[in-house]
């Protein structure tokens, strides 16, 4: 646990700068709004209005977020089989072979079907 | 000749029928299934007298093992009791054929090769089951009976009738499910004993502690009481009766329903004697009550077909409580009763069905009487059948009935007391009931079919029934013969015997 | 100074022992050197502004900053001034609480990771005898937990983007977003042949293994160490995945100026628009920590200057190699915005998508068979370096028949539109390519079976079509 | 120890109450993964407690089925919500008794 | 750090698990590369293929493997004790290559609706927008199918074979999750398939949750995941017996919910009606074997020493499972929900037999094992309920599939075939002699009675007579009933779902008449392997 402790030192004081600056920010500037500075900003022209929840965006993004679980997932196996590539010799070889090709059978399928495709 | 599975060969013919006929158009279907049902009558009658000895047992043994795994066995044969029952069934179905002739022929359902090819495969099953020798066996068969006679009750008859064969399918399938939690127990009981089989042979061998032997009981007599029917798990019979043609009812009450008061003879006082006796009381009280129940409500029935499928249940009373007295008069006056119902009845559903048909209905006071100076052969039939069911001596059913009382007197003066008031109960509701309908200034028969006298194929299948009903009733000893050894076996087995030899009449 | 820091030096830290060395510390020194920490990004931070601003001011022909302080290096912290005095502005239809959290999310993250980078070998403290290696601490999953808390990092700008209420910030922090985790599937990749042949994930023991004794070719030529030449494949992703991770030109598309104003931040002000710029900055430093400590042999002195100069590796000196590599690093990012265009969206995650996974997918199989062919032995190690240039070279081409072998990836196109314009017995026109032209005639359509909802009445049509 | 299995068990509940309180299905979602992520951090502290390495390896084959599972889930949540325009599971109630 | 020790992997004994799921691989590789109009053969045959071959591998590991202790049990553990390849693993990977077969028999059937599969054309578009009457006038088809299909009897494979907890969850996921989507895919009523698709998830996911925390607290109770071992702790009593108890009951959620047991049945109606009904005849027969056979590994050989403690559990869940799901089908108008509600009560006998005795020094000679009975009942009620949806699938008019029950009136005399076989299987459901479902019955109650488990058998006993009702009533409206309106109408399949039909029937028929021989094949698988 002591290898953490540091790390917390630093996120600590991270976060106090952060939250300090956001603070100072509020009460350091300069105070004189008007109703069109608190619009949103639409260079100049009416906002459109934006339903609860920001709205609907486009699928693509759903599909990008579920391929990168899909591969970092696999990443999170190649890890430690790298660093213990050593031990396991010709039989990790193997295994991972195996294992790579089958995430590469989705991966195919999914770029032959234009998941891949940003239109 | 010994050599050939008689019983199997006996089962196999209806069966074989039935297929054929299943896929013959209406007119060829009959003729085969009268064919079938002719030979089966002929190959039993051949194997009865060339190959039973009288002696009594279980004969014309024929085991196999079925599934290892279970300690189930294909094992038949059959005795006294079995023998009966066989000669009784395979008797009728040629009879119900012919009576039947016409009855489907403008039904849905296949017609006439439906309904044929349903009798046939009624008739393989029954008679499986009252010569099957493995209680798993007897189970398979015996649920077995039930879509034949569901589709012969929702196929044909009256409308209203798929409400009917439902309500006569779950009863029974209740009654066979509760039945199979004692096949079951059976089953684990002779496992435990360290040699699971279903074979009856090996398992009256088994030592069974009373209390379970009284739970197994219970299963076995709900589903037999529900079959027979007693009270109160009655109510299917009168609205199956009600619905389905009078060749349906002659098979379901006269065939089928006998196999309710086999399985008591059977398997309840076979297998389970000590439990038998414990339940004596109760089903003594509810056969009581079954008797007189049934003749009281008969009585007030406006429908034929209702009228007589509730007398049914008086009868039944008689014959469990024929069982349930343990003396050997009961028995063997049970055994008897059910061959004499089983003729009586069918004679009585055969004519009121002819009745029906050419009055166009089965209320008896649309009926409105007359019709005995127009059919007279029809009235004459419809009469003596109706003395017969309500014990004329002369006719066979009061040889039987005679047997029981006597038996029940014996068993106690109250029981046999009140089991004769159906006496007094029968002769109302049969001679009222003709009255209403045969006789009297008689009205129009505007709109019907024709108010006519039987024709010969009418009269030919009931000659047959009467005949034996006069046969039996002055000479009953052939019977008593086949049925006596079988009933010594049984108070045997249940341990009682107060040394009378047989009933005579 | 530094002559005598030098001096009090002790002996390098010794890499076999593990993480031992590390979570020895006491309280104050973990104070002392996170504090450094912290300070060191913040000045290294006002230094990157403006050292971008000079250098892109003299790739265009301009001078850049140079009123505030010696060169105007004063001018990025006079910027921040300006800031800190700016109003602050919370937009309407932002969510206020997520919206004032959101640029502390991404703050955090970018200091944090610094904890585990490490500036240099085991040193000697001034004024006392105890002895830390520079680097705040060190853990068996460094990179990962680098990775991780990179990664958290995202959800600032995701938040930032969504909470402002407003439709540019929105699309900048959805793009960045799946931009960010798009290159973070190559990186991590990437990342997979380093650990393997150092066989540790360990920030400090990955730049141990990476200068071991040097070995010679014929006794003159340094057979190179550093995994940016034996992992060459693996260093170019790593690169081409870090600026994309950075959102830094040519890939800056979350904020692209032209489409989106200043994406997720459009609607941010005074010091939390500091605190994304911070941010930024400080990824930038930290992927290019990172790309020293893992490819470039960390704070070990290069290639020559070990050979004429044997103390280059200890005492404090290693912070100046280090720093100069990561230097080279931002310069190279600098350099990057200064001559390349900015990519179209398709094109920036089709080449995520498309070129960098397979390739390192390719690559990793390829680092580990010739991993297992050296430990079985037998192979020199030139022959690696022919394998290598092999698939530098299958690198390269695949990197540029991309878009023909693409044409041909395409779903094949419909049936529908070529087949059977007589089907029925009766002509159907074929549509016009690319559908109905806007502002031109209705497209002509017979009422003909095949144009009725299909399912219902109409089975047979299908019948004749299949 | 005990720490780390009573955080986990607190997870775990706030995770089904969630399930079953929740009517947006992207929440009934979250709070679905929150249970396996409860179960991964019981499952990491056991390892620990047990000294064998079971446990963690678990955790990563649970990690590989939760992201199948969302993959899955988002797939099955964003067609119901494109037609419907709605994420509540109450609105989806087409199946009754 | 501890050195490498290579695992030793048995490819011999896994071949149907690698088979299978490389033809899912290669399922996969063909939906990406082979041109559309090629698909659907390909995909067809190599479905077929890969399951065949699987099925040939199977009875070949089958007459090879090791024979313990004179034949109470056989086979080997797998890849270090995490699969084992035993008796009744093998007879479960059969029966379930076999329904899967039958399976993609149904879910290649393209001649009831017009020349397109019962899948969504497009699962994209939007229901009712023109995307999916575009997709729809294409003919277009979601070949895709197949291979998930194929991922889901590889998970079916697993599940019934995973001799520790990680690996059983594992074969939990990997057989839900592709059901999860097929449950989606439906072509006709998209909303209904959908909904059915996200009731199915969430719950699923809902109650693998349960599974995996019971993993956890197991495991830490054990500290390890393997059986043996945890049958080892059990049996000695060792560390926290809280932990222990907890655990078990969740784990028996995850794997309740998968069979549909009470109450965890809420599902299975719902997904049942929504889901493509090849789908829902493949998911009904197909999951309740492999989750049955995983339950009865976990509790036999994992918690097996700690009878006393799950066994009144059971006891009441089967008694639960028998009356709700009876009670309920009653009320049920429409053919799929009943059907489900039929399949809860099935559920509820097969759990009678898992009650039963099974430890062989409590049998006598010949006597039937529980294990024996539960994969008997297994084998027979996989081919009823397949062929009994599958001829859901033939009822149709022009909307679709008929499922209402008053619109099945009448459908005797519309097709006498059609509903001769259907209430053939539903009087095999019911449980009526000379079909498979009796002697299931038989079996599954006479090991329950012998354990002593008389209360579950009597409500068994009434369930089935409840449960006779509905039966019944179908048939009559069947044959009885007069049609309402111009009724439904029966097309007429092509082979392949006939062939399904006719496997279900003449299976159920054979089993009824002469069960012996796969009773023995489940007696001769022994017991589990430990």
């Amino acid at each position: 646990m002591e290898l953490y402790t540091p790390v917390l030192a630093l996120a600590l004081l991270a976060a106090g700068f952060a939250v300090f600056s956001v603070i100072m920010s509020a009460a350091v500037g300069p105070k004189r709004y008007n109703r069109a500075k608190l619009d949103s900003y639409e260079c100049g022209i009416e906002p459109t209005p934006q339903p609860v929840g920001g709205g609907r965006f486009p699928v693509k993004y759903y599909i990008t977020a579920m391929l990168f679980i899909v591969f970092d997932i696999e990443i999170i196996f190649l890890y430690p089989w790298a660093v213990h590539f050593d031990a396991m010799k010709f039989f990790g070889l193997v295994e991972m072979v195996v294992f790579i090709a089958t995430v590469f059978v989705a991966y195919a399928y999914v770029w032959r079907r234009g998941g891949l495709d940003w239109d | 000749m010994n050599d050939l599975p008689l019983l199997t060969i006996l089962i196999a013919i209806p069966l074989v029928g039935a297929i054929a006929s299943a896929f013959l158009p209406g007119a060829t279907a009959r003729l085969v299934g009268l064919g079938a049902s002719g030979a089966a009558l002929v190959w039993a009658a051949i194997a009865a007298f060339s190959s039973y000895d009288l002696d009594g047992g279980m004969q014309l043994i024929e085991t196999h093992s079925w599934i290892e795994a279970l300690g189930v066995h294909y094992a038949l044969g059959v005795d006294g009791l079995g023998l009966v029952m066989v000669l009784l069934t395979v008797a009728l179905v040629p009879i119900v054929l012919i009576a039947s002739w016409h009855e489907a022929d403008d039904e849905g359902n296949g017609g006439s090769s439906g309904f044929v090819a349903w009798v046939l495969a009624l008739e393989a099953m029954s008679l499986a089951v009252f010569t099957a020798t493995d209680v798993f066996l007897f189970y398979v068969v015996f649920e077995a009976t039930l879509i034949p006679a569901y589709f012969l009750v929702g196929g044909f008859g009256r409308s209203g009738r798929g409400r009917a064969a439902m309500k006569f399918l779950i009863y029974q399938l209740a009654g066979g499910l509760v039945m199979l939690a004692s096949v079951v127990g059976l089953y684990v009981v002779s496992a435990d004993a360290g040699k699971p089989s279903f074979l009856i042979s090996d398992l009256a061998a088994l030592d069974i502690d009373p209390i379970t032997q009284r739970w197994l009981f219970v299963g076995f007599f709900v589903a037999f009481a529900i079959k027979a029917p007693l009270f109160p798990v009655h109510t299917w019979l009168a609205d199956t009766t009600e619905k389905a043609t009078t060749g349906t009812s002659v098979l379901l009450i006269c065939v089928l329903d006998k196999i309710g008061t086999f399985g008591m003879l059977r398997f309840c006082l076979g297998l389970l004697p000590d439990a038998s006796q414990w339940a004596t009381p109760v089903v003594v009280v509810l056969a009581l009550i079954s008797i007189v129940y049934g003749a009281l409500v008969a009585i007030g029935q406006d429908d034929l077909l209702r009228l007589i499928g509730l007398t049914s249940l008086s009868h039944f009373g008689f014959i469990v409580l024929g069982i349930f007295v343990f003396n050997n008069q009961g028995i063997s006056g049970s055994i008897l009763y059910m061959v004499n119902h089983g003729v009586g009845t069918a004679a009585l559903f055969l004519v009121a069905g002819y009745l029906i048909r050419r009055r166009g209905t089965a209320s008896i006071r649309a009926m409105g009487g007359g019709a005995e100076k127009v059919a007279p052969v029809l009235a004459g039939m419809f009469l003596i059948a109706g003395l017969a069911t309500c014990g004329l001596p002369g006719l066979s059913p009061f040889v039987s009935e005679m047997l029981v009382i006597i038996a029940a007197f014996e068993h106690a003066w109250w029981v046999g007391a009140v089991a004769v008031t159906a006496i007094v109960l029968a002769a109302i509701y049969v001679l009222w009931a003709y009255q209403r309908s045969m006789t009297g200034p008689g009205g129009d028969f505007v709109g019907v079919e024709g108010m006519r006298d039987l024709d010969a194929r009418e009269v030919g299948t009931l000659a047959p029934l009467v005949l034996a009903l006069l046969l039996f009733g002055f000479a009953p000893m052939p019977l008593l013969d086949v049925i006596n050894p079988h009933v010594d076996d049984i108070m045997t087995s249940v341990g009682v015997t107060d040394g009378a030899q047989g009933g005579q009449p | 100074m530094s002559l005598g820091l030098g001096v009090l030096a002790v002996q390098p830290a010794v890499a076999d022992d593990g993480l031992s060395a590390f979570g020895q510390d006491p309280w104050w020194l973990i104070l002392i050197k996170a504090v450094l920490i912290f300070l060191v990004l913040v000045l290294l931070t006002l230094f990157n502004i403006w050292f971008e601003r000079r250098v892109v001011a003299r790739m265009q022909h301009r001078i850049g900053p140079n009123v505030n302080g010696p060169f105007g290096l004063l001018q990025s912290l006079a910027d921040g001034v300006k800031l800190a005095l700016k109003e602050d502005i919370i937009p309407k239809a932002a969510d206020k609480v997520v919206f004032l959290i959101a640029p502390v999310i991404a703050t955090i993250p970018a200091f944090v990771t610094f904890a585990v980078i490490p500036f240099g070998p085991e040193v000697g403290l001034p004024f006392t005898d105890r002895t830390t290696p520079l680097q705040l601490t060190d853990m068996p999953v460094a990179v990962l937990f680098v990775m991780a808390i990179a990664s958290i990092g995202i959800y600032g700008i995701v938040l930032g983007g969504w909470s402002s209420g407003s439709t540019y910030s929105l699309l900048g922090g959805l793009r960045s977003s799946a931009q960010m985790i798009s290159y973070e599937v190559a990186m991590g990749l990437a990342l997979v042949a380093v650990f393997l042949y150092a066989g540790s994930m360990s920030t400090s023991e990955i730049v141990a293994a990476q200068n071991p004794a040097q070995e010679y070719w014929l006794g003159v030529i340094p057979i190179p160490t550093w995994y940016a030449v034996i992992l060459l494949p693996s260093f170019i992703i790593y690169v081409i995945a870090m600026v994309g991770e950075t959102n830094r030109a040519p890939f800056d598309l979350p904020e692209a100026e032209g489409e989106l104003v200043g994406g997720f931040h459009t609607e941010y002000s005074s010091l939390k628009f500091a605190l994304f710029f911070l941010a930024e900055y400080i990824n930038m430093a930290t992927v290019s920590a990172l790309a020293t400590t893992l490819f470039l042999g960390g704070w070990h002195a290069p290639w020559p200057i070990i050979q004429v100069w044997e103390g280059a590796d200890s005492g404090y000196w290693p912070l100046l190699w280090f720093f100069g590599k990561m230097l080279l690093f931002i310069f190279m990012f600098i350099w990057l915005r200064g001559s390349l265009p900015r990519l179209r969206y398709d094109q920036f995650m089709a080449f995520g998508w498309k070129r960098l996974i397979p390739i390192s997918l390719v690559w990793i199989i390829a680092v580990a068979s010739i991993r297992i062919i050296t430990l079985d032995g037998g192979i020199d190690r030139t022959y690696l370096f022919g394998a290598a240039g092999v698939f530098l070279v299958l690198f390269v081409v695949l990197f540029f028949i991309g878009d023909s072998a693409e044409k041909a990836d395409a779903e094949e196109p419909d049936r529908a539109v070529e087949t059977d314009a007589w089907a029925g017995g009766f002509p159907t026109p074929p549509m016009p390519t690319g559908g109905a032209v806007r502002g031109a005639a209705a497209p002509l359509t017979f009422p003909d079976r095949r144009t009725t909802v299909p399912g219902t009445a109409d089975s047979a049509a299908f019948d004749e079509e299949k | 120890m005990t720490h780390y299995i009573v955080l986990s068990a607190i997870l775990f509940t706030i995770g089904c109450v969630g399930v079953l309180v929740r009517r947006n299905a992207i929440v009934v979602f979250m709070c679905i993964e929150l249970m396996l992520n409860a179960s991964n951090l019981a499952l990491v502290t056991f390892a620990k407690q047990h000294g064998n390495l079971d446990g963690q390896i678990a955790a990563f084959f649970v990690m590989v089925v939760a992201a199948a599972e969302v993959v899955i889930g988002l797939a099955i949540i964003m067609t119901i919500f494109r037609t419907r325009r709605s994420a509540s599971v109450d609105d989806a109630s087409l199946l009754k008794y | 750090m501890t050195d490498f020790v290579k695992p030793v992997i048995d490819y011999f004994e896994l071949l149907p698990l690698l088979v299978v799921f490389g033809v899912a691989c290669l399922g996969v590789v063909v939906e990406a590369f082979a041109p559309r109009s090629a698909r659907y053969v390909a995909q067809v045959v190599l479905a077929l293929a890969g399951l065949i071959g699987a099925l040939v591998a199977v009875v070949l590991i089958g007459q090879d493997v090791e024979v313990y202790a004179d034949g109470a049990a056989r086979g080997i553990l797998a890849v270090g004790g995490t699969i084992a390849v035993d008796g009744p693993t093998l007879f479960l990977w059969g029966v379930i290559l076999v329904l899967a077969v039958a399976g993609v028999l149904l879910f290649a059937e393209r001649h009831l609706d017009g020349g397109v599969s019962a899948f969504a054309g497009q699962a994209a578009a939007l229901p009712g927008s023109e995307a999916e009457r575009e997709a729809g006038s294409r003919g277009l088809d979601h070949t895709e199918v197949y291979p998930l299909l194929m991922f889901a009897v590889f998970g079916m494979l697993l599940f019934p074979a995973a001799n520790d907890l990680l690996t059983m969850f594992v074969g939990l996921e990997v057989l839900s999750l592709p059901l999860y989507l097929l449950c989606g895919l439906a072509r006709r009523r998209r909303l209904l398939s959908q909904e059915a698709a996200l009731k199915y998830f969430l719950l699923g996911a809902f109650s693998s949750g349960f599974f995996l925390y019971g993993v956890a607290l197991v495991y830490g109770y054990a500290g390890s995941m393997d059986f043996t071992a945890i049958n080892e702790s059990v049996r000695n009593d060792t560390g926290n017996s809280s932990l222990l108890l907890i655990g078990m009951g969740l784990l028996s959620v995850g794997l309740l919910f998968k069979i549909g047991a009470v109450p965890f049945q809420a599902w299975t109606p719902d997904v049942y009606q929504g889901a493509p009904t090849p789908v829902t005849a493949f998911m009904a027969a197909g999951t309740k074997v492999a989750a049955f056979g995983a339950l009865l590994r976990l509790f036999y050989v994992a918690f097996g020493a700690d009878r006393w403690s799950w066994q009144p559990m059971m006891w009441i869940v089967a008694i639960l499972t028998m009356i709700v799901g009876a009670i309920l089908a009653i009320t049920q108008n429409d053919v799929k929900r009943m059907l489900a509600y039929s399949s809860v009560a099935h559920t509820g006998f097969i759990l009678t037999g898992f009650l039963g005795v099974q430890a062989s020094a409590d049998l006598a000679p010949g006597e039937v094992s529980a294990l024996q009975a539960v994969l008997f009942y297994l084998a027979t009620y996989g081919f009823v309920v397949l062929g009994a949806f599958a001829i859901v699938s033939l009822v149709r008019d022009s909307g679709g599939e008929v499922t209402s029950l008053d619109r099945w009136a009448g459908l005797g005399k519309e097709s006498p075939v059609v509903a001769a076989a259907f209430a053939f299987f539903l009087l095999a459901m019911a449980g009526i002699p000379l079909t498979s479902g009796f002697v299931g019955k038989l079996a599954v109650f006479s090991v329950a009675l012998a354990a002593g488990a008389w209360p579950v058998v009597v409500v068994g006993i009434l369930a089935s007579i409840i449960a006779a009702f509905f039966y019944i009533r179908v048939i009559k409206a069947m044959y009885f009933d007069e049609p309402v309106g111009d009724g439904p109408s029966v097309v007429y399949p092509s082979v392949l779902t006939a062939t399904t039909i006719a496997l279900g029937a003449a299976a159920t028929l054979m089993l009824g008449i002469v069960p012996g021989p796969l009773l023995d094949l489940a007696g001769l698988a022994g017991q589990f392997l430990r």
